[in-house]
């Protein structure tokens, strides 16, 4: 043995082994550590929380009929009335006019009705008479019809029987043959001219009975249906109500009063001018319950519908079903949004500023993980899956590359477009340091 | 012998002694490490013990039956269904659900009572059957129900809602669930979450208890279980008074909220059995089938859901009967709103792992082939598929070395049971009896879904099937009409660049070789199998003319692949060069239905046209994920479905990697791409070449001509392209030194002749 | 002229030392190179670009980069180097213990068939793996070891080459010394172990060290023997290092050369002594 | 004589019998029946006789055989008649020779493509002196790498057994052909060939041996089809193995069997024609 390189062997084989521990702590240091997380099916939650602030109270609009001269207006805005209170008077002549020209126009429409009542029945009768002589020509034809091709049956039968007889009856043999022939010829023509006739009987009498049959039909039609009648009635009803509602007005001397108390928030008419369908008086009411307006931003516009519910937060407390009943778009991109509460609820006043939330779940998806996995680059998005593969060390995690496509996400979860990945696929959601494609993964020590 | 040399001596012995010890021992210990062949288990390791399973079997529906409206356990053992099928009708079953017995009734009769549209139904012990029926006709929906006696006689009861005293918030009559506690009573639930008990003789109903939060509600015994969305709420099922909360339950439901959810036609996630031994709850979920006893800390797990269809989250459950403590009914609803019935009975033997175990092997992994396997591995979850990927990259195994560890294998009688066949000697495998005859499942798929028939007939021999791709692509010629003319041959080709002064589209050196490799290919060989040289050295010299016409920078890589191992095919094709004028002619490979998008929208820009490479009457395809089965393999049952659902048509219509070779995959893309951009005129994208040109392209929905002629180019192709990795790697040597001019062409193929001979001679 | 005699045949030796040495010598240099100043002078061999590959002797600007790469960065070559030296251990044992007394038993003993055992030696010494491949992988399989070191070991251990090389040389060795030894009663054991092994030292030496290289840079085996990367040898190692990464390519096999030429030259010591003069001396 | 020696052998014979006899047992049989199964006699041998790759590299081996051998035995002897005449500088000189044998394949695979690829070292220094640069590995030449590789790989080591060799020769000898006045030449011829004739044997074997050791190299460098004249029987073997024509490579390596036993034991007559073989 050569001293010296047996030596050499030695101490390099010690110092291999030494390596062996470092690299191996070295190695685990550098690698990424990562946490995994798998695929579970998931409705997709869109929270959108914005601030808002209690505007004011439910405004309750006041309508009077329209078309009404208006005499004095008692009231003006930020008012505090009570129920029942007077806010404004019609001018009262002008409304009796109103009612006594309502009332003559629901006469005449009344006699309208009448005179068309009246000849619709004369037509009814008419036609009834028609229909009844249809029915007759009908059954007459078909009886007649039915006799003649009976009585050219029968001819029919009676010249097949003659043949019959001819042929079979001795009648025949006595004859010569001439004779015999020229008598065959004639039973059979009489055959022929009987079978011609029981056909013309037939058609013919099918001919008859259909043209009975529509006559018959013709006859059964309904009257053309004059729509003017129920028009009249229609407007007939319309016009009483409007009487009936003149009638309340000048019982109670034209006054307009307010439905409930609360304070005048708008006052939409003068005098002298015409009352409109729309509101002529508008009065926040307590009892109404609340109304807030809010501004959300464009982007979470899509997630936003009338008829949401919210949960209206405040110091603490939230309120529940909440629904937003508008949403209006402003200048600057933004949308205000109007919601208003069922129930009343005196915590809250005007002016305060509360937290709005509006939930909302989309369809059931079958992979969603969370936001943080995706990865995008240059309009494409992939996630990283942690795979399990055979290396000299024993089975290691690799990340693995996966294109996908997001359907829908929100600020914490992604939902995923079907068969990029499957439920046991471990995904990356979040490392300690970069990871790529291909490269070495661990498991964060948790 | 001097002290000196006798220590020394001992010295080295000792040395080697301890090495040895290191060896013997360091191996001695790799020796007991059985690793066998296969990989370690999946992730999800069953945790449920050694031996003992619930094997699941799908129960056949009696005759006629669509939906299942109420499944229960009557008193006397016998499993009952109240089902319609064309009628309403009570079924029996003595052996625990395998065959059924319909119990006579006047189907008119019956037919009047259940009239109207039934929201729920439930079978009582002793075997009355119960249906809430609600017509929402009338503003007020007004709901009744209609029962069926174990006698046969059948009557119809309004439900008459108790008085709440003021008109305002009446009690809705909008019934959504009803169920039969074990007692008999019948319990009713509305959309408000308040629960009722039914006198079936008057049917008039007496509140029990109501929260508005409560989604459905399962009965177990006597009692009610509410669902709500953050727990669950515990009633007593005669006088409605609550019972303590049950924290493992309303834990479960807190931990997924999603198990509160009424699903589509009122399936749940959540379903709970009415049958309970000693006051335990069985109740299923997505999760499986477990067992919690009242007042218990935990449930235990019965049945894994991962193994069987309970697992699969696309299913929703209708009813959960326990016969007895070994065997359970499931009424569930799959996800395309099919009603089936599944048994699972305990088998001890069964082992908790699934025993059967499918081997695929493949040399590249590829997106493709992982979403065939997870989709096998949802619909058969008793099977577990072990997807063997020969070349695992970054390791730096060659092909030779994959093949050869693989032909060990086979020889050695264990091989894989299927075999991708894409870069593998597959005429060798074909010759030596390797692979199985699949024709009988090609035709099973060609009646089910049509098949493309010229791509079936190029790999039918003698009436056999060996191989058969599930994607194929073909090489096209896009530019002006002459040009399409032109593509017919290389020479044609060539000939028209070079007069017409035209240029192919910009592409490097093995893009081009690989490109024409692939569509000329097929013709090399005569019928014995001999490569033909002139044919060869005349496909070079068109090629220096085209390559020179072209002069493109080849430093430039212009169809890198994306990183990661798994690679997705990429279309040569570029008529978006044609269109920013980079080179008049394009001719390449076309892969997926967005690449004929972009074909379509810039042919209808600039006028050209598109046509079949059909290099002078060869007209050639090139298959993508080439499968076949083992011949030696023990679970052909398993591998034939793995084909199925490899060849099927869901894999088939997920875009990309070439067309899919299932014709109703490949209308079902057609259908995507002529609705991509639904009903606005297409989406424009503005299109810039590198010399700063940008363009306005509009892609727009494909019209039923595009896609009828695009349909009969790929019906033309009727012959494989040479697949065969050896001969390529040849010809890609010697024709990259023809391009950069280093050979000249007659060199090159005398040595692709010489090379390619051995090889085929061997 | 005798004098120019021995300078040419100096000259001669030089060159040819050279020329063995190179290799070695490129390696230590390539290991100190960067791979940036690596791609300059190989760029025509490694990307295929025009002009010729060229080397310098004493790197431009030498890294340790390479090395601290290997020893730090790279735990998978420490970990097959460990399985090569189990390989290569193991089976040099197994030659010790079993080949040893067989080459002494074929070149001293008598026994019915012992040309015939020869003859079948020299005969499966021959074959190439490639062909035994196949068959010993069967048989392997049937006795459950495939997929672990000893599938590499045992047949390694039962090589018949080493057997003929100790034979080759205890046919050297004088039967009169023999004879003496019987005569002073010495067993047979005895003598083999106290006479035989240190007259054919150089056999046994020669031997073992060819064995120890062939166990050192075995390919074939591993590759079809072992499927789990853990058990992979060095040799699977240094081929998967592509060119890219060239200089650690060098700096990886200089490491792995390191070894295996300290207990060569260690070894050849004993090769350098002839037989007889050993004998002298005793 | 009772069998003596008999417990020495038979441990060793048993593993053999194991791990290689019975493999080869299995592989006679293999190469007389189909690849699908089936016994078919001597088709498999005519078939692979009439092989044209087989027969290209059944020559190809041949031809380099015959060139090695001798030219390794000859410049190895000269270099070591050399070395002995140095004496005590000899040994640094034989430490560097054995390198080469340590240096594992994929190193000099490594080294082999640097030096000889068509953009090599070596085209870089014909390029200098201005002579045309050859493109090594796609051109006849290839065979001649091979061949160096071979050399150079093995000389070193053949060197210290031909050291060795003539070690054994007893200095005795050597004066008393001087005193009886033989020249240098004459004492070489006489006394040193005859001496180093049943080491030449074990040599050759040993050489021809690891012949085969350099397909692994040729493997590396130019892989599964290298250009014809160095595409060995081992290619063959491999190529056929990955068709799984598995019977005509036994049948092949068969044939290679016997006719290199027959080569051996020929050889052994020629060059000890004494007792031992």
């Amino acid at each position: 043995m050569n001293r010296f390189f047996a030596k050499g062997f030695v101490i390099l084989l010690i110092i291999f082994a030494f390596f062996t521990v470092a690299s191996r702590a070295a190695d685990s240091f550098l690698v990424a550590q990562v946490t995994v997380e798998q695929p579970s099916a998931k409705k997709i939650e869109h929270i959108v929380t914005t601030e808002g602030t209690v505007e004011k109270n439910l405004e309750i609009p006041i309508t009077a009929e329209a078309g009404l001269l208006v005499g004095t207006v008692y009231v003006k805005e930020g008012e505090q009335v009570e129920e029942g209170s007077v806010l404004a008077q019609l001018d009262l002549e002008w409304l009796k006019e109103e009612t006594s020209l309502l009332e003559d126009e629901i006469k005449t429409l009344r006699m309208q009705n009448e005179a068309i009542a009246h000849n619709e029945e004369l037509a009814g009768e008419e036609r009834q008479k028609q229909l009844a002589r249809a029915k007759e020509d009908y059954e007459a034809a078909a009886a007649k019809s039915s006799e003649a091709t009976e009585r050219a049956a029968s001819e029919l039968s009676q010249a097949k029987e003659a043949i019959d007889r001819f042929e079979a009856g001795e009648e025949k043999n006595a004859m010569s043959a001439s004779e015999q022939e020229e008598k065959r010829t004639q039973l059979w023509q009489d055959y022929f001219a009987k079978q011609q006739a029981y056909e013309d009987a037939l058609s013919g009498g099918e001919e008859s009975i259909r043209e009975a049959q529509r006559a018959l039909e013709d006859a059964g039609e309904e009257a053309q249906e004059d729509a003017s009648r129920e028009i009249n009635e229609l407007a007939i009803a319309q016009k009483e109500k409007q009487l009936l509602a003149y009638e309340e007005l000048t019982q109670a001397g034209g006054m307009i009063t307010a439905g409930q108390a609360g304070t005048v928030t708008g006052v939409f008419v003068e005098t002298g001018q015409l009352t409109a369908e729309t509101a002529a008086f508008t009065i926040s009411s307590r009892e109404g319950g609340v109304r807030l307006g809010a501004v959300i931003a464009e982007t979470d516009a899509a997630y936003v519908e009338r008829g949401d519910t919210v949960s209206v937060e405040k110091n603490g407390k939230t309120y529940e079903n909440f629904s937003v009943t508008g949403i209006s778009s402003r200048e600057d991109g933004s949308l205000l949004l109007t919601v208003s509460a069922g129930e009343y609820t005196d915590a809250l006043q005007i002016g305060d500023t509360v937290t709005l939330r509006v939930t909302k779940q989309s369809e059931l998806y079958r992979t969603a993980i969370p936001l943080g996995a995706i990865h995008t680059e240059q309009n494409e998005t992939y996630v990283y899956v942690a795979e399990e593969r055979d290396t000299a060390l024993g089975t290691q995690l690799f990340a693995r590359k996966v294109k996908v496509n997001v359907l829908e996400k929100n600020d914490t979860w992604a939902a995923l477009e079907e068969g990029a990945l499957s439920e046991d696929d471990w995904v990356i959601t979040d490392t300690d340091s970069y990871v790529q494609a291909g490269e070495r993964v661990r498991l964060r020590e948790s | 012998m001097s002290r000196g040399k006798k220590r020394k001596r001992i010295a080295g012995l000792l040395l080697a002694a301890a090495v040895a010890v290191v060896s013997l021992g360091g191996c001695g210990a790799n020796g007991e490490k059985e690793t066998d062949a296969g990989s370690a288990g999946t992730e999800s390791e069953v945790s449920s013990g050694g031996m003992g399973r619930y094997l699941e079997t799908e129960l056949s529906l009696p005759e006629g039956v669509e939906t299942i409206y109420a499944l229960a356990k009557l008193a006397d053992g016998q499993a009952a269904m109240f089902a319609y099928g064309g009628g309403w009708g009570l079924y029996r079953s003595e052996d625990g659900g395998e065959s059924w017995a319909k119990q006579e009734a006047d189907d008119a009769k019956l037919a009047s009572v259940f009239e109207g549209y039934m929201t729920g139904a439930s079978i009582s012990p002793d075997g009355t059957a119960a249906g809430i029926l609600v017509d929402y006709e009338g503003e007020t929906p007004v709901a009744a129900v209609g029962i069926l006696n174990p006698d046969g006689t059948a009557e119809r009861k309004e439900l008459i809602l108790p008085e709440t005293g003021d008109e305002t918030d009446a009690y809705t009559g909008l019934m959504q669930k009803c169920a039969f506690d074990t007692a008999g009573n019948l319990l009713v639930q509305n959309l408000n979450g308040d629960l009722f008990s039914v006198d079936l003789e008057t049917g008039n109903c007496t509140f029990l208890a109501g929260d508005s939060s409560i989604q459905y509600f399962g009965v177990a015994g006597e009692q009610i279980l509410a669902v709500t969305s953050d727990g669950i709420l515990l009633f007593d099922s005669t006088d409605g008074s609550s019972l303590s909360e049950d924290a493992v339950l309303s834990d479960m439901i807190q931990a997924d909220s999603s198990l509160a959810d009424v699903l589509s036609d009122f399936g749940t996630v959540l379903a709970f059995a009415r049958e309970t031994e000693e006051n335990a709850v069985f109740y299923v979920n997505h999760d499986g089938l477990f067992c919690h006893t009242q007042g218990g800390s935990v449930s235990e797990q019965l049945i894994n859901g991962a193994l069987n269809t309970m697992g699969d989250s696309t299913v929703s459950f209708l009813n959960l009967v326990m016969l007895d403590s070994e065997h359970f009914l499931l009424s569930i609803i799959d996800a395309s709103g099919q009603n089936r019935l599944l048994k699972y009975s305990y088998d001890a033997q069964a082992s908790a792992v699934p025993e059967t175990e499918l081997r695929v092997y493949a040399l590249e992994d590829s997106s493709y082939l992982r979403q065939a396997v997870s989709a096998y591995q949802k619909n058969h979850q008793d099977v577990y598929v072990n997807l063997e990927i020969g070349m695992s990259g970054g390791d730096g195994v060659t092909a030779e070395d994959a093949i050869q560890a693989l032909n060990t294998d086979i020889l050695a009688g264990d091989g894989p049971d299927v075999l991708i066949l894409d870069g593998m000697p597959a005429d060798s495998y074909i010759e030596k009896g390797v692979l199985a005859d699949i024709s009988s499942l090609v035709q099973e798929i060609a009646d089910s879904d049509g098949v493309f028939e010229n791509v079936r007939k190029a790999y039918e021999k003698d009436g056999a099937i060996y191989q058969f791709p599930a994607k194929f692509y073909v090489t096209l010629v896009n530019g002006t009409a002459e040009a399409v003319a032109a593509g017919a041959s290389v020479e044609k080709l060539a000939s028209y660049i070079n007069e017409g002064q035209a240029s192919l589209t910009p592409q490097n050196d093995e893009t081009l070789l690989k490109t024409f490799f692939l569509a000329d290919s097929a013709q090399w060989t005569d019928e014995e199998g001999k490569l033909n040289e002139n044919i060869i050295r005349n496909w070079l010299e068109q090629l220096k003319v085209i390559y020179d016409a072209g002069n493109w920078d080849d430093t430039q890589q212009y169809y890198s692949y994306s990183g990661g191992a798994v690679t997705d095919l990429l279309g040569t094709l570029s008529p978006v060069s044609v269109l920013t004028g980079e080179g008049e002619v394009s001719y390449g490979s076309l892969v997926d239905m967005t690449e004929l998008l972009t074909l379509a929208a810039a042919d209808k820009q600039n006028g050209m046209t598109y046509g079949l490479a059909d290099s002078d009457g060869a007209k050639s395809f090139v298959p993508y994920m080439l499968a076949g089965i083992s011949s030696s393999t023990k679970q052909t049952e398993a591998a034939e479905d793995f084909l199925r659902t490899l060849f099927g048509k869901e894999c088939g219509s997920v875009d990309g990697n070439g067309f899919p070779v299932n014709r109703a995959a490949y209308d079902a893309l057609c259908e995507d791409a002529q609705s991509r951009y639904g009903d606005d005129e297409g989406i424009g994208i503005s299109v810039s070449t590198d010399d700063g040109i940008s363009l306005e392209l509009n892609l727009e929905n494909l019209t039923e001509a595009e896609t009828a002629e695009f349909t009969a180019i790929l019906e033309q192709a009727d012959a494989p392209a040479c697949m065969d990795r050896v001969v390529w790697e040849i010809v890609l040597e010697q024709g990259k030194a023809v391009l950069s001019g280093d050979v000249t062409a007659e060199q090159a193929a005398s040595e692709i002749m010489q090379k390619g001979s051995l090889y085929l001679a061997e | 002229m005798r004098r120019g005699f021995a300078v040419f045949g100096m000259a001669v030796l030089l060159a040819f030392a050279v020329i063995a040495a190179a290799p070695i010598v490129v390696l230590v240099t390539g290991s100190l190179m960067g791979d940036v100043e690596i791609r300059e002078y190989l760029s025509p061999v490694l990307t295929g670009a025009k002009g010729y590959a060229s080397w310098r002797l004493f790197p431009e600007y030498p890294t340790l980069k390479n090395a601290v790469e290997l020893l730090l960065d790279s735990p998978e070559f420490f970990l097959m180097f460990w399985n090569t030296m189990k390989i290569a251990a193991g089976i040099l044992l197994g030659q010790l213990v079993l080949a040893l007394p067989a080459a002494w038993g074929l070149s001293r003993g008598n026994f019915p068939g012992k040309r015939f055992v020869y003859g079948l030696y020299i005969l499966l010494m021959v074959m190439p793996f490639q062909v035994m491949m196949l068959s010993q992988y069967l048989v392997l399989k049937g006795m459950g070891l495939d997929n672990t070191l000893w599938a590499v070991i045992l047949p390694g251990s039962f090589s018949t080459f080493s057997v003929f090389l100790m034979y080759r040389f205890f046919t050297e060795i004088p039967e009169e010394v023999l004879e003496a030894a019987r005569i002073d009663g010495a067993g047979e054991w005895k003598i083999f172990l106290f006479i035989g092994v240190p007259l054919g030292r150089t056999g046994v030496t020669a031997a073992l060290l060819l064995q120890f290289l062939e166990a050192y840079g075995m390919v074939e085996q591993p590759l079809a023997f072992l499927k789990e990367k853990s058990l992979f040898p060095l040799s699977l190692y240094l081929p998967e290092i592509s060119l890219e990464e060239a200089g650690f390519a060098f700096c990886a096999s200089l490491a792995a050369l390191l070894p295996v030429l300290f207990l060569f030259l260690a070894g050849s010591k004993e090769l350098g002594e002839g037989i007889a003069s050993s004998a002298w001396k005793e | 004589m009772r069998n003596k020696g008999l417990w020495f052998v038979l441990p060793h014979f048993l593993g053999v019998l194991i791990f290689a006899l019975l493999p080869f047992l299995d592989v006679v049989r293999r190469s007389f029946c189909k690849a699908a199964g089936g016994f078919c006699g001597l088709e498999n041998y005519i078939a692979v006789w009439k092989n044209e790759a087989f027969r290209l590299a059944a020559g190809n081996t041949l031809r380099f055989t015959l060139v090695c051998l001798p030219a390794l035995l000859l410049l190895s002897l000269a270099l070591s008649l050399l070395l002995y005449g140095i004496g005590r500088g000899g040994t640094l000189f034989k430490n560097v020779f054995l390198m080469p044998m340590a240096i594992p394949a994929a190193c000099v695979a490594l080294i082999w493509r640097l030096l000889f690829d068509a953009g090599g070292i070596i085209n870089g220094v014909l390029a200098a002196f201005s002579c045309p640069a050859v493109d090594w590995m796609h051109t006849d030449s290839a065979f001649w790498v091979l061949v160096c590789s071979y050399l150079w790989k093995n000389t070193g080591y053949v060197i210290v057994l031909w050291l060795a060799a003539m070690a054994g020769i007893p200095q005795s000898v050597y004066e008393a052909a001087r005193l009886d006045g033989a020249g240098r030449a004459a004492c070489f011829r006489y006394i040193t060939l005859p001496c180093l004739a049943p080491a030449a044997y074990t040599i050759a074997v040993l050489s021809f041996l690891n012949s085969f050791k350099v397909f692994r190299e040729a493997y590396l460098v130019a892989g599964n089809y290298p250009q014809r004249s160095i595409y060995l029987l081992q290619h063959v073997f491999n190529n056929w193995f990955l068709d799984l024509s598995v019977d005509k490579m036994a049948a092949g390596a068969v044939m290679l069997a016997l006719f290199v036993c027959a080569a051996v034991w020929a050889l052994g007559r020629a060059i000890s024609s004494g007792p031992r073989i």
